[in-house]
């Protein structure tokens, strides 16, 4: 029997996957480092803070970082609670039966509708029929049923950590199936839940296909207060380097500005996805000492 | 100790909490029911909004002509196909490139890198999949067109390779990861199995191990073909937006979802122009959603036989 | 107010808001670009104040227009020359308004059937939704339809840049983008010098007067339409933009100030 | 003969179309240990699941026939199962503590029962941990997590739970198959001390536990009430070979 | 005597800092079936384990002290683990057949060890499948999923698998603790059949089946080796406390 054929079958097999692995990982530390070679130099503290001036080819971000962030906090608004109460639904109550399985095969087939698809739903519904014109409002509630799916998911997959046996002992001392819910069950999954709704955050705050034509503008430097912003246009850093990459005047003299928005961007959801893997790390902590 | 001295509960309030339950239950289950609402709420608008321009160009036309040119001053034509076939020619080429890189980093991290790897990798490959697709599409454009360019020596670098890079980028992490997961949850009784018969490690991955991941594998693909399909922003800024069919993967091509992003602003609502941007959207919603579907029972298969 | 609408004035009109609100710190300015289409289409849905189009209202838009009850005002903010570009080792200088049209059908496919180099040409031009392609469509390609194969680029800017990578490439913008920030044409960028027909003299568009005096044959105004005869905030700043500042801006941004009949046209809306 | 407690009545159970356990009539008595033994798979754990209806939360399961407590038919629909489960209590194979503390876990029963005057709760913890044996080891550290216990007192700390709500009956699922030797004495001698007070079924794998714990030993095997009968009696003198074939350990 | 196939000296194992096994010294011989009890958790797994190095794949183990295969250090650098693990025959708790036909289940050794030849292939599979007592019920249908057997097929398959590759020795770990009587009795007698050409070194949970299958017993007891000898002196006249207490029942 052939066995040195065997061992370099081996070793080759393994070094094809071991370059597969390191090209991935090279990809992503060229993108990171490409990024952030030419887009630190850019980063000061008047580049986050101050408006765009001269055409848009000096001054900063701001507007942009301030919608950004409005738009997502009605993301949240919006999927979250919706997206946790589905899931106990699904985890806690739903049991075999046919329109279960439907809802099921909804969320996911809603994580897999293009982001283009809900832009142009978006529009069609809540920037026209419901007459909500271009406006944080509509961009927000776009990006709310995109992230519905994963909100979903998110929490269930929370839920699901939370072993029956916890569940089990509540019922067994007598608590309604709410009681045991609420002080046995969501206690340890709300910070799964958290995970999994930053990282879904994140990917929505990163998104340009839902906002571009429901509020997003190519200039907008106005930020006015709670509440009026929600019903106006806004700037999104997403877009921003859309433009500057492909719309400006000069793109080439504001590639900076471009490389800038970029950076803040990437850092910006990188941060939260590290956070939420941080939050699960304490987590699986926890749950592997129970 | 005493006789139980039981804690009793009054009917009534009895009766009050059972109720409460009910509504609770109830509370929760519009909740699900909403998922299903928006999922069929797409579905007819894209349909409702879209089917009277289909109506009015035919579907012969839409689907067959070559044309896409709305806003001729000759002939307005809507013709789906070149778009059509640019879009599945990215993705086909997205997907040469992440199947095999993606399988290959999912079982090595799973099977072969030491935990301390993993750890690292996992992480990753999840920041990875939070980069926005501006992000990926921007260096489309300022670093891979010229980098094509050169390597292929064309004039220019916006083209269907630099797209299927770009969206092999995008669709490696969710490859990755739902492949790791189902290598991962292979029972190690399988794999114990065949390395007490004497195999190596790399004969039993090939053997064993991903044969019986292979419906976790198979989803995992084709969910990355779903989300290579529907990126809109890469493809965008990182193909050229030729609406010709084209010849090679050195062209420049546009894809279903670039026209949508590209000629929505546009147009008046209800004409037809309008209209026939909601057939490629419903078009698109039905080739994703069977990519999900296809996924889904793939993956059921795949739940039930590990169990 | 809410602007929205063409990407060859986005720039323009983005600069004019920018000192504009300086000026007036209570007003309100959002500008959104899209292409002229959009703008117009935006404007016919009353979803804007002010549409920007680099090419003139279609007579279908007017009716779209009518049927919302939208009365559409026009207004000129300046005059573009639309250079047509090739790459800076290209040896070809000047074609006819003809010529340019054969290639952006696709009829002529190779430099040296117009007297270059054996070199297959590629094209670069705007996506559907853009004035400019509007314009080069109706005054240059006389209505026919481009090629197919002719790449359709987010931006101006883009296009400039595929062309200065680009040997065999050609393609259209406003002549605002051909220049760096010195004022000079950007290298690797050649402006061609077009002839309205094969019997006249090339001109370039680089040279004010050529386009002010309608010599090179590739110009066309700058709109902004409106709904209706303007008044309030609309109207103080389209006075703004047309007075002397506003004027200034525009030359800065190297299109040319509005001239002879287009302000003639303008003081119909009352200016 | 002593007062009957549970009473069960040609009593079938399905998980789907799979019956499980199949005319099962058994009486259980009152302050008594009822041990049910038999090889894997027989339908122990799905009995005693059972007669708190536990099993209730599986989807697709249904009962025929009927158990009784003190009387009652528990299958009725006018039972308030939540009742039901705080008068008979449950502890399971695998220890299973709230992550909360010592003082919470054993707290819990009475906070979801509306009772909220501290003085009573802490009065009821200390006096449960009594019951469980475990207060003298924990007394003094009542707000630590009840994961930082050992397995014994984990089951123990679970015990005290079950008794902190005032049960009649408390169910246990193979209670020290997970433990050590010594924790299993002192699980064993618990239980010894709790038959005082409660009705006490235990399931066991371990024959030498159903002989030294219980008083009535239950047969099952494939799902069938094989033998039932008073402990000494199935251990030295079986009726049925089936029975003598599996405490002599023959098979299974 | 016969002749020493397995020989272990001084042997210690370690999942990281946790010392498993300590200090064993034990001799397996040839064409004999020797048993390995003790209660749960006191090392016979990882004993076990230890003789075909599956533990290897365990990270953070280590060993001390040797292994004898034939005389051979198996611990050695030299030696080539693949090979070991041929020549040291393994059979699970649980029943682990590949998701594949029943004939690419017993054929799977063979080709991974770069037998090509159908013919013989074939012909292999059958004679193991004979080996296993298990060609009879399966060789209408060796194309069909070897998922479909029942529990007890399953298991024999999995041993009929590994006698395919021709090992010398075959260690069980609790090879019938998942079947139902029945199929565990057809697996005892196949266990005695196959003794007459192979070494097998069995653990089990059940004393009865030590006694009834095994020439040789060891009781382990917290990572230590208290007893070996035949099993007739373990079961009726053993020399220490602590293995009369564990086989009579009186712990465990
Ligand atoms: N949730 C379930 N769904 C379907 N079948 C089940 C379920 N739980 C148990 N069963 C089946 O019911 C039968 C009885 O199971 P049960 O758990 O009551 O056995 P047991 O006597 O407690 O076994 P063990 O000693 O292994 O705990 C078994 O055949 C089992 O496979
Ligand atoms: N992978 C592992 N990592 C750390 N410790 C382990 C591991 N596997 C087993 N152990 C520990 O080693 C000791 C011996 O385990 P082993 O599995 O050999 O016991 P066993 O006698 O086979 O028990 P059982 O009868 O329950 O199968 C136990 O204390 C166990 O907790
Ligand atoms: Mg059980
Ligand atoms: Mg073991």
């Amino acid at each position: 029997m052939k066995i040195p054929w065997k061992k370099v079958q081996e070793k080759i097999g393994f070094m094809i996957i071991r370059l597969a692995t390191v090209l991935v990982v090279l990809i992503l530390a060229y993108i990171l480092y490409d990024i952030f070679k030419k887009g630190l130099p850019v980063i000061n503290w008047e580049f986050i803070t101050a408006k765009p001036r001269k055409g848009m080819t000096e001054g900063g971000i701001w507007p942009a970082i301030v919608g950004t962030f409005w738009v997502s906090i009605v993301t949240v608004i919006f999927s979250v609670p919706i997206g946790m109460f589905a899931a106990i639904y699904l985890n806690e109550y739903a049991n075999k039966c046919r329109i279960v399985r439907i809802i099921r095969l909804a969320i996911r087939n809603l994580s897999g509708v293009p982001s283009i698809v809900y832009g142009l739903f978006g529009f069609a519904l809540f920037t026209l029929s419901l007459n909500m014109g271009l406006s944080v409002i509509s961009s927000g509630l776009t990006l709310g049923l995109l992230t519905l799916p994963w909100t979903v998911t998110a929490s269930e997959e929370a839920l699901k950590t939370v072993p029956m046996s916890y569940r089990e002992g509540a019922l067994a001392l007598g608590a309604t199936k709410w009681q045991t819910i609420r002080t046995n069950v969501l206690p340890y999954a709300v910070p799964g839940m958290l995970t999994g709704t930053i990282l879904g955050l994140a990917r929505a705050a990163g998104e340009t296909a839902p906002i571009l034509f429901t509020g997003v503008a190519f200039f907008w430097p106005i930020l006015p207060k709670f509440p009026t912003v929600l019903f106006q246009q806004f700037m999104a850093l997403p877009y921003h380097l859309f433009i500057m990459s492909t719309q400006h005047h000069e793109i080439v003299k504001v590639r900076p500005i471009a490389y800038g928005t970029a950076l803040v961007l990437i850092v910006l959801i990188v941060a939260m996805n590290g956070l939420a893997v941080w939050i699960r790390y304490r987590l699986r902590k926890k749950y592997k000492r129970a | 100790m005493a006789k139980p001295d039981s804690i009793t509960i009054s009917i009534r309030k009895q009766a009050w909490l059972q109720l409460k339950e009910k509504l609770i239950e109830q509370f929760f289950f519009v909740h699900g029911l909403l998922a299903v609402i928006v999922l069929i709420g797409i579905f007819s608008l894209l349909f409702i909004e879209g089917f009277p321009a289909l109506r009015e160009i035919g579907l012969k036309e839409f689907f067959l002509s070559k044309h896409w040119d709305p806003t001729s001053f000759e002939r307005e034509s809507y013709g789906l196909l070149s778009m059509l076939v640019s879009t599945l020619m990215v993705t086909l080429g997205a997907m040469l490139i992440a199947v095999p890189v993606g399988i290959g980093t999912a079982a090595y991290i799973a099977e072969v890198a030491n935990p301390k790897v993993r750890e690292v990798v996992k992480p990753v490959i999840e920041i990875l999949a939070g980069i926005p697709s501006v992000v990926v599409g921007f260096l489309g454009i300022i670093v891979m067109g010229p980098l094509l360019a050169k390597l292929f020596g064309t004039s220019n670098g916006l083209n269907a390779v630099n797209g299927s890079i770009l969206l092999a980028v995008m669709s490696l992490p969710t490859i990755v990861s739902i492949s790791e997961d189902a290598i991962i949850s292979v029972p190690q009784d399988f794999k114990n199995a065949s390395l007490a018969l004497g195999a190596t490690r790399w004969q039993t991955l090939i053997h064993v191990t991903l044969p019986a991941a292979m419906s976790g594998v198979v989803a995992s693909v084709m969910l990355g073909m779903g989300r290579a399909i529907g990126e809109t922003m890469t493809v965008l800024m990182a193909t050229g937006n030729a609406p010709a069919i084209p010849g090679s993967f050195l062209d420049s091509i546009r894809t279903m979802t670039a026209t949508i992003a590209i000629e929505l602003g546009e147009t008046v609502q209800g004409s037809i122009h309008y209209r026939s941007l909601f057939v490629i959207a419903f078009v698109l919603f039905i080739m994703t959603f069977l990519v999900n579907l296809v996924s889904d029972l793939v993956l059921e298969k795949y739940q039930k036989v590990n169990r | 107010i809410q602007v929205k609408g063409s990407d060859t004035l986005i720039n323009l009109v983005q600069r004019l808001a920018e000192v504009y609100m300086e000026y007036h710190p209570n007003t309100a300015i959002a500008v959104t670009g899209g292409g002229s289409g959009v703008g117009i289409a935006s404007l016919i849905a009353n979803r804007v104040q002010i549409a920007d189009a680099s090419r003139p209202m279609k007579a279908k838009e007017k009716t779209a227009a009518k049927e919302n009850g939208v009365v559409p005002y026009e207004i000129v903010v300046g005059i573009d020359g639309i250079s047509v570009i090739v790459n800076g080792d290209l040896a070809v200088n000047d074609l006819t308004v003809e010529e340019i049209g054969q290639i952006f059908r696709g009829n002529v496919t190779n430099w040296k059937e117009v007297g270059g180099p054996d070199l297959m040409i590629s094209l670069y031009g705007r996506q559907a939704n853009s004035g400019t392609y509007v314009f080069f469509q109706e005054h240059v390609l006389a209505k026919k339809d481009y090629s197919q194969r002719m790449k359709r680029m987010n931006g101006n800017a883009q296009i400039v840049e595929g062309i200065i990578a680009d040997k065999s490439g050609i393609g259209y913008v406003g002549v605002g983008y051909v220049y760096d920030d010195k004022g000079n044409v950007r290298d690797g960028l050649k402006v061609l010098n077009v002839a309205p027909d094969a019997n006249s003299e090339p001109v370039t568009p680089l040279v004010a007067e050529n386009v002010k005096s309608g010599k090179y044959p590739i110009s066309r105004a700058l709109f902004q339409y409106i709904n209706g005869m303007p008044k309030g905030a609309v109207k103080d700043f389209i006075t703004f933009e047309l007075g002397p500042e506003g004027q200034k801006i525009v030359e800065e941004m190297s299109f040319y100030p509005v001239a002879g009949e287009y302000s003639e046209n303008n003081k119909k809306a009352g200016f | 003969m002593s007062k009957i407690k549970i009473k069960t009545l040609d009593f079938n159970f399905y998980y789907g179309k799979f019956k499980a356990l199949t005319n099962i009539n058994m009486e259980i008595e009152t302050h008594k240990v009822t041990a049910l033994i038999g090889p894997s798979g027989c339908g122990k754990s799905t009995f005693l699941r059972s007669l708190n209806r536990m099993n209730d939360i599986i989807p697709g399961t249904h009962v025929e026939g009927q158990v009784e407590l003190d009387g009652q038919h528990i299958y009725d629909k006018k039972v308030d199962v939540v009742d039901l489960r705080r008068r008979v209590g449950m502890v399971f194979q695998k220890s299973n503590p709230f992550p909360k503390s010592i003082f919470e876990n054993v707290a819990y029963g009475l906070r979801i029962n509306g009772e909220r005057n501290h003085g009573k709760i802490a009065h009821r913890v200390e006096e449960s941990l009594i019951g469980a044996a475990l207060w003298d080891e924990v007394k003094d550290r009542l707000d630590e997590s009840a994961m930082d216990l050992s397995g014994g007192q984990q089951q123990r700390l679970c015990i005290a739970r079950a008794l902190a709500v005032k049960p009649e009956v408390i169910l246990m699922d193979e209670p020290a198959s997970a433990l050590d030797p010594i924790a299993t004495q002192k699980i064993e001698e618990l239980i010894f001390e709790l038959k005082k007070d409660y009705t006490i079924v235990i399931v066991t794998h371990n024959m030498q536990q159903a002989a030294r714990v219980s008083d009535y030993t239950a047969f099952f095997y494939l799902g069938e009430l094989i033998e039932f009968g008073e402990t000494d009696q199935i251990f030295t003198n079986p009726k049925v070979k089936k029975t003598e074939d599996y405490v002599t350990g023959r098979f299974g």
